[in-house]
């Protein structure tokens, strides 16, 4: 299983059947395609609409683009609204879940994923938004840079997209939920040992009594 | 006095130094007719009010490209390099706003509210110099409301009233920049008689909208 | 012409072609039947439409109502909306004109008309937010109560509801413009003197150079 | 799980204390059936959120009649006398708020802001102990959002996925506070399939919406 299906998959096992969940571009949009068979989530599209399709699901339609401006097409049910809205439901606590990648992740729950000073500013879009308003925030991306860089550290050098605002990381490695005390390592990848997490990782972590392998197959 | 009017006619209400809005996202809703025509009459030193800056050869990045803009006040810039690069270059001024609270600040400015108060951007850069009201004890940013000269709109179908219908996620930021300035120019795919339009399926008022071409 | 046709049809001169209009209960609403034959207007129901078919002209629809409760019917081209829409309409200045009765109004433009302490409490409804929304705000009421006293006046003595607000107020005895520097009497209903119009109002007022005759037949 | 239910499993979910908005201006848009059932259910001590109170045999007058009510948050009571004569006598506290703000105020609830500012009231007893906030110099009043723990909603139309439209006048308050209180229960004219509405079409989205019942 290669490093994005792990993420994926795992983060997959963290929707409940109804959940409203918004998916940020690249790995975390994969996460729809690996649902468990009794569990479907509405997906919301912050450029305005909600029962987002699965990719490779129905015929994409004109005039119809997910948040990456790929086009996509609408599940019987959805619902289409104006961007004001569309950030009502995602300020206001509607939304159960938002996946997102990110630059760098911090210890505190800090999340930096909208721009490199003098190199790359991509602008934060609906992201700031989104980690401030869902009701759950998961970080999923690889566990360090394609450099083998940590992204996982004691504190975030960029530019934050949100202050306090992650609830879990999951890697290619390992998952962390962030408590007020810190990180918890509360499960790994399969094959993957404590030693090698805390070898990719900057920041300080507790491991939970109990950690367990990520349960995916 | 019928608000069906040619392209020329229509971006007479557009003139250097203007903030212009315009609708789209990544260009999906963009009204690229008006666009088209906006660069050819190479109006200059526009503050352009958008969701982004869409793509070199689309939506609003066709007037980065053709460098109309003085300042793009947008939530996201990473699909058109050239913004990146006149940015670099101090050759564009570019303000970037969490996509909330533009959609609500735009809102508010047609709303005739003072501003917003966001929990959006507390503790990020996006909140210096900004005034932090506390409200029960939670802090939120104190964001101005934002309104335009003209506002550059994309619907699927007009109405002659001006009431408008927009389709899929072509609509986004259309119906908020359509009541937040002075003058709003539609550009709609179909256009039909008044009382064409149920009035529960109308999105944006005839009142809001001066005039309308063809798309 | 009895009061309320004299208040009403002079009203009506007010509105020019196109105008977005919202018209309170009773007398303002009676302004709609007087519209000269070149000049038509879109009513506004803060209770949620454009488009307000004057009284009497199509027949009533299930649902429909005035914002005074009455059954009423949408002309060819209206729009209805949520009340938050309503009022962004309202408070947002895309209503041209509002016209509104009153219990008092003074010479600073100050407006009472919404509870009579210890009395009446009927709320306020849209009124505030109509009068610090709309471009013009004229008051159409009788000059005088039912007693003949005074509700023109220096100072309100009611709670307002807004403050500073008049544009012009149209009685069955004159209209008043309300200027920086007070009240302006710039006409008086047919028959009526200008010692008349003193003599029914307390507010102090100036007299317009070129006072005329309300322009009605 | 379907969203479709019975009146008395619905109203499990309204209990004495609790803060209720209910749809509806003077009775149009409000859900009747739902009213009765929670009049002969005598729900007590509720905080009432709504445009008015009705009449005394309409809509949220029916719960001032019945008592049923320990306060009302409403622009307008003139129409239901018995309204005046309980605030009179000291027997339900009464909250008037201008009609727009009390929109807005519902609209931040639902839409996660801290408030709302608003030129509405300012030099009014509407004013007296609220916070002035002043932007770019002119001055607004800073009204708190509003939220419930239920909502009693009229549409027109649900379908099976909660989506909702409504008819005419009948939608005012209904759509906002679909979105402002932690249970939603819609009395709906008729139920239709999941993807029987337009997404277009969709006024208040299905993820608002808990419990539907058919009117």
């Amino acid at each position: 299983m290669n490093a994005k299906t792990i993420i994926a998959k795992r983060v997959a096992l963290e929707f409940e059947d109804g959940y409203v969940v918004n998916l940020g571009i690249g790995i975390p949009t994969l996460a729809a395609d690996f649902l468990p068979t009794d569990v479907s989530v509405i997906l919301q599209s912050e450029n305005g609409f909600l029962g987002l399709a699965p990719l490779g699901g129905l015929v994409a339609e004109v005039d119809l683009v997910n948040a990456g401006g790929k086009s996509v097409s609408i599940m019987p049910g959805g619902a289409v609204f104006d961007s004001a809205m569309s950030f009502a439901i995602i300020r206001g606590g509607h939304v159960d879940v938002t996946v997102l990648g990110s630059l760098e992740v911090d210890q505190e729950g800090n999340l930096a994923n909208w721009m490199v000073p003098g190199k790359l500013v991509p602008g934060m879009g609906g992201a700031m938004d989104l980690v401030s308003g869902a009701k759950k925030v998961i970080v999923a991306m690889e566990h360090t840079t394609k450099d083998g860089n940590p992204k996982i550290l004691k504190k975030c050098t960029l530019p934050l997209t949100g202050k306090g605002v992650v609830n879990f990381i999951i890697t290619n490695l390992c998952v962390f939920e962030v408590t007020p005390a810190g990180l918890l390592l509360i499960e790994t990848a399969p094959g993957v040992t404590v030693d090698e997490v805390r070898t990719n990782t900057v920041a300080e972590f507790v491991i939970a009594p109990h950690v367990c392998t990520m349960p995916i197959i | 006095m019928s608000k069906i009017t040619t392209i020329e006619q229509a971006l007479e209400f557009v003139q250097d130094n203007m903030t212009v809005m315009i609708g789209g996202f990544l260009g999906v809703g963009t009204p690229e007719r008006l666009v088209d025509a906006l660069v050819i009459k190479g109006t200059k030193n526009l503050i352009g009010i958008a969701n982004d800056t869409a793509m070199l050869d689309k939506g609003v990045g066709r007037l980065v490209v053709s460098r109309q803009l003085k300042k793009a006040v947008v939530s996201h810039i990473g699909t058109n390099p050239e913004t990146g690069r006149l940015m670099n270059a101090g050759e564009l001024e570019v303000e970037l706003i969490p996509q909330g609270t533009l959609a609500e600040q735009i809102r508010a400015g047609g709303a005739g509210l003072g501003g917003i108060l966001t929990p959006t951007g507390l503790g990020t850069i996006v909140a210096e110099g900004k005034e932090v009201i506390k409200v029960d004890d939670r802090e939120f940013l104190l964001e101005k409301p934002l309104k335009a000269d003209v506002a550059l709109i994309k619907a699927h179908t007009a109405d002659t009233a001006g009431n408008l219908i927009f389709y899929r996620s072509a609509r986004n930021f259309n119906p908020l920049m359509a009541m937040a300035a002075k003058v709003v120019i539609v550009e709609a795919e179909n256009i039909v008689e008044k009382g064409q339009i149920n009035p529960d399926h109308v999105v944006t008022p005839g009142i809001f909208v001066d005039w309308i071409i063809k798309g």
